[in-house]
């Protein structure tokens, strides 16, 4: 070993230390999960059984993940002196591994020799068992840096092999996570289609994938892989070859199948997961609201929450016989009218006095707002009004023309209640992007003072952005209220915005799609602030995973899961001018001065007012 | 922008109109209070709120001592948004964060030193101690930050950087959550010389500390911002990244150290906070960062000597406002809405001086 | 000159902490006239524009047909009928260069959320009458901005395009008075010489009275009927070309500095 | 002690594969009689009815003869299978020091249980409330989901139980709650439900009711001071108790010359004591949590006006940790009677001492809420009902009745539990309801002052 590494410092050393940088980070993440509590929290959750847990999981996906970063050939290998070999890259890729594992081998032997269990909360006996196998702790060190090494390797190899093997064994591999993860929501579809027998032998009674099926998985996602993956690209291309209608219509029958099957997935799927569509759903709602201020008019609102809580308070005052002051008990439709009118007046108080602030005021000032507002809610002063911190209890659900009630207790309901509103609110951002009003708030968000130079009120724009988001977070507030009966100001803590807020951003500012992919995959798997998700086991470390979500997400990826072109281009605009440059889309005069047409030439795009 | 007094349109208006209210909240509950100060049976404060006892003179001390001691901290977080906002543009708003793990850092190494019979037997020295680890961790933990999140979105739209530290933020809080607990942490017992209440004033000998503390804090941040070449660097960086950068100063190195002087002070307020409250918890750093935030808005972002000064404000407002203003107009259970106080504050200010109490003072980009 | 002054400007001060950008300063534009505003670095001339078009706040007088335009916003400058383009090309990048010229039709249309929503007769018709005049608008300067480039970000453009962008967006807002701030910049002779003939055409055109600041004196006496020198935010010189290029001031001014002319 | 719950991954395996082959052989014997496990509401059952006293129903229990008429449905769990339970707490969040030890005495509960007709109860993965109506909310529709759920322990927060008693209770399933304590969710103790009262929810903490009652009678009459105030911290819990305590202070006769609030992040309390200050009260009763309760303690001897106000606090502040600061000394401390002492719970047999050597072992720490009693004891009551209203049928599976389950819980008197003697009344209270009043001698000594009981009352 030694031999080899110091072969490897004398030709390469910055590919060294690029070795022993990772494999230390690797091993410094391995550390910190393990004193986090998470894989000794998360060994109650099989996923295949009965040789892994999600426990296991989520400590073995260091080493792998370093191995993996140090298996990637360098850029431009072309260009260096030495190009690293492959069996380079693999000792690398299994010496990084190493490190990683060695990190909890040592933990595991501080654990047994040391109790610093008085800051640290979780240096626990249980953690030491976990590390150690239960095999005492020489076990646990010993195996720890073999597993570490080989996890280390075989993520370095298989960066070697063709990107098709890759994704081939990538498939497979997150098949039978994603089985295993979404066990609740695969078996309540597949009961709900009769295939009963199926769950049978491809789960176990007591949660997790079972050796058998998670081979089956393997092989069926694996070949399906290997068949597809061509043809995906294929049908892809046509689609983003064709022009116009063509291509209009595809999208149409694309829009219109999700509609039909979100329309039909309820009625197969049990209470369950109807409970997690309605949560998502609500989610979708809020962040497709917030979209519009942040995404669309660029606006970062810190408090959206308070409309999401005037809209919750309004509709649980005029709905419930238990309101303490006035309680006209209106129809919950009826109510929503005044409602929305309630919200455009509360978007308008509080967008007025911000709309001016430079957008770093803004949002410390609208998170101010967003607190006051819970502040009023939760006071004894108005709890003649509201209820103060008892809140309004009681509250009756939705009475649609006195054929059926949608309320808590039946979860499908408030699921078509909430994609109905889902589908409003769609429209509404759909249609106000492509508008004269859109438009505007494009170009705010672009360059404030030259919109305003244009011709723009950009008061009265931004102030617009301000009460659609407004009337949209209600409708999530009367969704809400209906779902769950009752109202206490505790659900609106300034965590909600920060949770739509990635719940946005996670998925893509500005684009429809993306913000509701993001709230499916957050809200869905993770849970929102008060909603569990389908990872129930994870919500001790929801937020410690959002805040480091939000932060890779902003590092790497900041347009988000599914862009929005225009903000994509926002983002990566020098890439972006350089790649149309390559392409030849750059437009060159006639006349062309190499000086005047350079992609270098960009202008300024970060417009803050 | 032009900000002109004179309403032009219905939002010019509306803002006019909300400026009158709350000045005339502000007035009219100052009146109420200063006549139940002249007898509580006043028909004018009866009118306004029949339950009225007023303060005591040593009653209204306290609340001023104790907004003062509040805002001091207040300020000295306030110094590291201040500075990393006049250098970069953007909030950080997990400076917060930093003051918590500071707070955090006291917690347990006071807890040892008291383990050890350090802690009682010669508590300056472990004070002293307990200062300085607490401002190399959270130096180190904002050089880090800087470095991990920051440095590479320095050319990135501006909201981007924001949201990154919001991610930030959350990280750190439930970071701690998960290493140390969800439950609230004490330091050990101070001794009794320091938190009995002096002759001087009657004022506990905690909360002269703090402000002495913050005070001198405050001038050692003066001296090194106006007096040496690192200061000088800062400035310059300050007012325009390139032409520093052309002029031969090191940008990185400068920004790294604004950071890092920041994250000092931070890890000082969380001393101060331990030794005034001696109770920590993960959200320990978020209110009042938020609120340090908002001094350092009120008082004129990047203007040190305005943070401090927009710091004591905001203290000084959240703890006699609820009962100079609020509690003379008939509101009850006016302690709840302390916090309201303090961002309605924030608002008011910006609404009637957008730049300020004292004006900004930004670089080339902001003003832009 | 007839009647009133299109742009009526007296003792136009404009001061940045202290320091006086603009020192009372007196400019008259009658209708139909092209204006030249020439001047070294510094003298003004940017914060001339930007205190007609109220991103800086001025004091004075500055009256537009006849009322006053000091204490509005920029938009309602706009509104009023004057636009302009910015020295250092600041296009909406991200935006397609049709959306650039629609989205600055914004205050001479009116249709709103009601419309957008109910997708009304009046906000289609609206949406096809906005996307016509844009066509039109950007046709104007020949085949460069449509056909596949209609549907291209700004930011792709050459750097001449974005300039005509520019003015093509400025001239959406449907003016009466045009501020064109240094628009043939960084163009080769070929593409300025283009684009001297454009400003003459856009006044025969489109009737637009013009204000120019150019540094390019053949563009300065190609298009102008008058110049106007500005020096360390006075005005030093007023009248035709000729008589501008040979004033001792002028001359002094511009060699003083140091710097020549182009 | 627990060896057998730290099952090592090899062991684990060995199970599984043995439960796995259990399974098989269960699966090819019986076919499928998956649709006859729940028959829904309503449903006719041929499950005797029985008329035993569940008195007698607490040992052995002849095959068949079970509590219950079937109307809310049979759950099944055929041999191998455990019956399954939940707990629902707050278990993470500022509020998990609360909710987390009575999700742990839920565990410990059933490990010292045992089996229920030779089968093994399983408590799934504790899921938490979140302290919030949405929270119990969602959390209930996870657990109704779940149609072999037979009863829940839970919520730790009245707000949760607000959203989430409603479903469970629909769901046939019973919800016993050792930490709800807002009469909302029973009763006024005079006979009128509370809002949210809904039938098949227990409970064995005390109603709020009788504290502030106890507390407001100690002050009036033991201490003899005639005014008073209160300081919540706008959670439920104490601006309930709070109110509680005021309310029945002025029905004696005193003058509550404040009521106001401070929130759970404020550190300076200065504010809020001038202003209770203000109106000089005898006494303060702040039923709060930790960390504000300390910074009230600490401050409160600093402001003018409250030299000689006497302060008072609940069960939320009464630990050792509070106790050891030296400006609690002299307060005085409401709370359900902890004096355990010989206690033993009737179903397990154990006593406190027991529980918390056994909670120390497991968890390296003590508990950090006073509720886990109460946890322990509705978690026996649970099984003692599931117990008392099951049989195992002929084909080897523990049919049980949830109407009995319930039918049980609704008659139980005398109950020995940790807490005391227990009793369920009409609307689900069955908390011994006896609060007493600790005096804090010496902030030296903590644990001698969380014993030194000066009054009690309260109960039946």
């Amino acid at each position: 070993m030694t031999t080899t590494a110091g072969l490897l410092i004398r030709r390469v050393p910055a590919a060294w230390r690029r070795v022993v940088r990772i494999g230390a980070l690797g091993a410094l993440g391995q550390v910190f999960i393990s004193l986090s509590g998470m894989p000794v929290r998360l060994d109650v959750r099989e996923i295949v059984v009965p040789i892994l847990s999600l426990g296991y999981l989520v400590v073995l996906a260091a080493p792998l993940v370093v191995g993996v970063l140090l298996g990637r050939r360098p850029e431009h290998s072309g260009f260096l002196a030495n190009p690293p070999s492959n069996r380079d890259l693999v000792i690398g890729a299994t010496t990084g591994g190493l490190m990683a594992g060695g990190g909890l081998s040592i933990l595991a032997l501080l654990l047994a020799g040391f109790d610093l269990r008085d800051p640290l909360i979780n240096w626990s006996p249980q953690l030491l068992e976990f590390l150690s196998f239960g095999r005492g702790t020489g076990a646990g060190f010993i195996v720890w840096l073999v597993i570490g090494a080989g996890l280390g390797m075989v993520g370095g190899t298989l960066r070697l092999a063709t990107s098709r093997t890759q994704k081939v064994i990538m498939t497979m591999a997150l098949t039978v996570v994603a089985a295993a993860i979404l066990e609740s929501l695969v078996v309540d579809l597949v009961e709900g289609v009769k295939l009963e027998a199926l769950v049978e032998w491809m789960y176990a009674p007591r949660g997790g994938v079972t050796l058998l099926g998670a081979a089956v998985l393997a092989i069926v996602s694996g070949v399906l892989s290997f068949v597809g993956q061509g043809r995906i690209k294929t049908v892809q291309a046509r689609v983003q070859a064709m022009e116009g209608p063509k291509r209009t219509r595809v999208n149409l029958t694309l829009i219109a199948g999700v509609g039909v099957v979100m329309i039909l997935l309820p009625l197969l799927v049990g209470k369950l997961t109807n409970e997690l569509l309605a949560n998502v759903g609500l989610f979708v709602l809020l962040a497709l609201g917030l979209n519009v201020v942040v995404g669309l008019a660029g606006i970062l609102d810190l408090g959206y929450v308070a409309f999401f809580a005037v809209g919750s308070y309004s509709t649980a005052v005029l709905t419930a016989a238990t309101s303490p002051r006035i309680a006209p008990e209106l129809p919950w439709f009826v109510a929503l009218i005044l409602v929305i009118f309630i919200a455009i007046l509360v978007g308008l108080f509080i967008g007025a006095p911000v709309i001016r602030m430079r957008g770093d005021y803004l949002a410390i000032v609208t998170l101010g707002f967003g607190e006051i507002i819970r502040l009023l809610f939760l006071s004894d002063w108005l709890s003649g009004w509201f209820g103060g911190s008892q809140g309004i209890t009681a509250i009756d659900g939705v009475d649609v023309f006195g054929l059926l009630t949608v309320d808590g207790t039946n979860p499908r309901r408030v699921f078509y209640l909430v994609l109905f509103f889902c589908a409003i609110a769609i429209y509404i951002s759909w249609r106000l992007e492509r508008s004269r009003l859109g438009r505007a708030w494009m170009a705010v968000r672009e360059d404030e003072p030259v919109a305003e130079a244009m011709g723009i009120n950009t008061v009265n724009v931004k102030l617009m952005a301000f009460v659609v988001g407004a009337v949209l977070g209600s409708f999530g507030g009367a969704i809400f209220v209906a779902k769950v009966g009752s109202v206490f100001p505790t659900s609106f803590l300034i965590l909600v915005s920060i949770i739509i807020l990635v719940v946005v951003i996670f998925g893509g500012m500005g684009n429809i799609f993306g913000v509701i992919a993001g709230a499916v995959v957050l809200i869905g798997v993770l849970g929102g602030p008060k909603q569990p998700g389908l990872l129930v086991e994870f919500s001790e470390f929801k937020l410690l995973i959002y805040g480091a979500l939000l932060v890779w997400m902003m590092l790497a990826r900041p347009e988000g899961l599914i862009p929005s072109a225009r903000r994509s281009r926002e983002l990566h605009q020098e890439e972006f001018l350089q790649d149309a440059w390559l392409r030849g889309e750059i437009d060159t005069d006639e006349s062309n001065d190499p000086q005047t047409a350079g992609p270098t030439q960009t202008t300024d795009s970060d417009g803050g007012p | 922008m032009a900000n002109n007094w004179a309403p032009k349109t219905k939002v010019d208006w509306f803002l006019t109109v909300l400026r009158v209210l709350a000045l005339g909240v502000v007035t009219v509950g100052l009146l109420a209070f200063i006549a139940q100060q002249i007898s509580v049976d006043n028909p004018f404060a009866r009118l306004i709120n029949p339950d009225a006892t007023g303060l005591t003179v040593a009653q209204f001390r306290g609340l001023v001592i104790s907004g003062l001691s509040q805002g001091a901290m207040y300020g000295l977080i306030a110094l590291g948004y201040s500075m990393v906002y006049g250098v970069l543009g953007f909030i950080n708003f997990a400076h917060g964060e930093v003051f918590m793990v500071g707070a955090m850092t006291g917690m347990i190494t006071s807890n040892k030193l008291d383990d050890a019979g350090l802690w009682e037997s010669n508590f300056i020295g472990s004070l002293l101690f307990i200062v300085v680890v607490s401002m190399l961790v959270c130096t180190l933990t904002a050089v880090i930050m800087e470095r991990v999140a920051y440095r590479p979105l320095r050319k990135a739209p501006r909201l981007i950087p924001l949201i990154t530290s919001i991610g930030i933020s959350f990280f750190i809080q439930n970071t701690s959550v998960v290493l140390l607990g969800p439950t609230s942490k004490a330091y050990p017992d101070m001794p009794d010389w320091l938190t009995a209440k002096r002759t001087f004033l009657e004022i506990e000998g905690t909360k002269i500390l703090v402000i002495c503390v913050a005070a001198l804090a405050m001038l050692g941040l003066w001296l090194l911002v106006e007096r040496t070449k690192t200061g000088k660097a800062m400035r310059a960086v300050a007012e325009d990244q390139e032409i520093a950068g052309l002029m031969g100063v090191n940008v990185n190195r400068t920004i790294v150290k604004v950071f890092a002087v920041g994250g000092a002070m931070a890890g000082v307020a969380g001393i101060l906070w331990g030794v005034l409250f001696r109770s920590v918890i993960h959200y320990t750093g978020f209110l009042p960062g938020i609120k340090a935030f908002s001094s350092a808005v009120v008082g004129g972002i990047g203007n040190l000597g305005g943070s401090m000064a927009g710091g004591l404000f905001i203290g000084l407002a959240e703890s006699t406002g609820p009962l100079l203003i609020l509690e003379p107009l008939g509101v009850s259970g006016v302690s709840q809405l302390r916090d309201a106080v303090a961002f309605a504050m924030l608002i008011g200010v910006l609404l009637l001086k957008p730049s300020g109490l004292f004006g900004e003072r930004l670089s080339a980009e902001d003003r832009a | 000159m007839n009647g009133n002054p299109l742009l009526d400007i007296r003792g136009l001060t404009v001061e940045f902490g202290g320091l006086r950008a603009l020192d009372g300063v007196d400019i008259q534009v009658h209708e139909g006239q092209i204006v030249s505003v020439i001047g070294p670095n510094g003298a003004g001339k940017t914060t001339l524009f930007n205190a007609i078009t109220a991103s800086v706040e001025a004091t004075g007088e500055i009256l537009f047909e006849g009322r006053t335009l000091l204490g509005l916003d920029a938009n309602q400058v706009t509104s009023r009928g004057v636009a302009r383009t910015f020295q250092n090309v600041r296009l909406f990048a991200n935006m397609t260069v049709l959306e650039n010229v629609m989205v600055s039709q914004h205050c001479r249309t009116k249709q709103g959320t009601f419309g957008a929503l109910f997708y009304t007769k009046a906000f289609r018709r609206e949406e096809a009458e906005i996307r016509a005049r844009a066509e039109e608008i950007l046709g104007f300067f020949g085949t460069r901005l449509i056909g596949f480039r209609l549907d291209q970000p700004a930011a792709v453009l050459s750097y001449a395009n974005r300039r005509r962008l520019e003015i093509a967006r400025a001239m959406a807002t449907q003016p009466k008075l045009l501020l064109l701030d240094e628009p043939v910049a960084g163009m080769n002779p070929v593409e300025s010489a283009e684009l001297t003939g454009l400003i003459g055409r856009l006044r025969e055109e489109w009737g637009f009275t013009i204000v120019v600041i150019e540094h390019d004196m053949e563009v300065v006496r190609e298009v102008s009927d008058r110049v106007i020198v500005l020096d360390h935010g006075t005005m030093i010189a007023d009248g035709d070309y000729h008589e501008v290029s040979s004033d001792p001031r002028v001359i002094e001014a511009y060699l003083g500095q140091g710097a020549t002319t182009k | 002690m627990f060896g057998t719950r730290k099952t090592s991954r090899f062991r684990i395996a060995f199970k599984t594969a043995v439960v796995l082959a259990c399974l098989a052989l269960v699966l090819s014997a019986c076919g499928d009689d998956e649709d006859s496990a729940a028959p829904e509401a309503g449903t006719e059952t041929t499950a005797p009815a029985t008329t035993v006293a569940p008195e007698e129903m607490g040992e052995e229990v002849l095959v068949m003869e079970h509590l219950g008429d079937g109307s809310l449905g049979t759950v099944e769990v055929e041999p191998g299978e455990a019956v399954q339970i939940r707990s629902l707490n707050a278990i993470t969040g500022d509020v998990a020091f609360f909710g987390l030890p009575i999700e742990r005495s839920v565990v410990l509960a059933i490990a010292d249980y045992g089996q229920v007709h030779g089968f093994d109860v399983d408590m799934g993965t504790g899921l938490d409330d979140l302290c919030s109506n949405d929270g119990g909310q969602a959390a209930a529709q996870i657990i109704v989901a779940d149609e072999d759920v037979v009863g829940v322990i839970g919520t730790s927060c009245s707000g949760a139980a607000t959203a989430a008693a409603p479903l469970i209770t629909d769901a046939g399933m019973v919800l016993i709650s050792g930490g709800n304590t807002s009469p909302a969710l029973t009763s006024d103790l005079a006979g009128t439900p509370g809002p949210n009262y809904s039938y098949g929810y227990y409970r064995t903490a005390h109603n709020d009711l009788f504290q502030g009652r106890v507390m407001a009678e100690f002050v009036f009459n033991e201490l003899g001071i005639t005014t008073a105030a209160a300081i919540h911290d706008g959670d439920p819990y104490t601006q309930g108790l709070a109110k509680a305590f005021t309310d029945a202070f002025a029905a004696l006769g005193g003058d509550v010359t404040g009521f106001s609030a401070v929130n759970k992040e404020d550190t300076d309390m200065v504010p809020v004591l001038t202003e209770i200050a203000a109106g000089s009260p005898g006494a303060l009763f702040f039923p709060i949590f930790q960390p504000a309760g300390d910074f009230i303690a600490e401050q409160a001897p600093g402001v003018s006006g409250l030299e000689g106000t006497v302060l008072l606090a609940a069960d939320g502040l009464l630990n050792t940790s509070y106790l050891a600061l030296s400006q609690t000394e002299g307060m005085y401390f409401s709370g359900p009677d902890t004096r355990f002492g010989q206690n033993v719970n009737a179903s397990t047999g154990k006593s406190a001492q027991d529980f918390l050597a056994a909670y120390e072992s497991e968890y390296g720490e003590g508990p950090a809420a006073p509720f886990w009693a109460h946890g322990y004891d509705a978690t026996t009551m649970l099984l003692d009902a599931i117990t008392a209203a099951s049989y195992v049928s002929e084909d080897g599976s523990l049919m049980v009745d949830r109407q009995g389950v319930r039918q049980y819980l609704d008659n139980v008197r005398n109950y020995q539990g940790l807490i005391g003697v227990i009793g369920c009344d009409d609307f689900g209270d069955c908390g011994s309801g006896k609060i007493t009043v600790v005096h804090h001698a010496s902030s030296d000594d903590p644990e001698a002052s969380m014993g030194n009981v000066v009054y009690s009352g309260g109960g039946n």
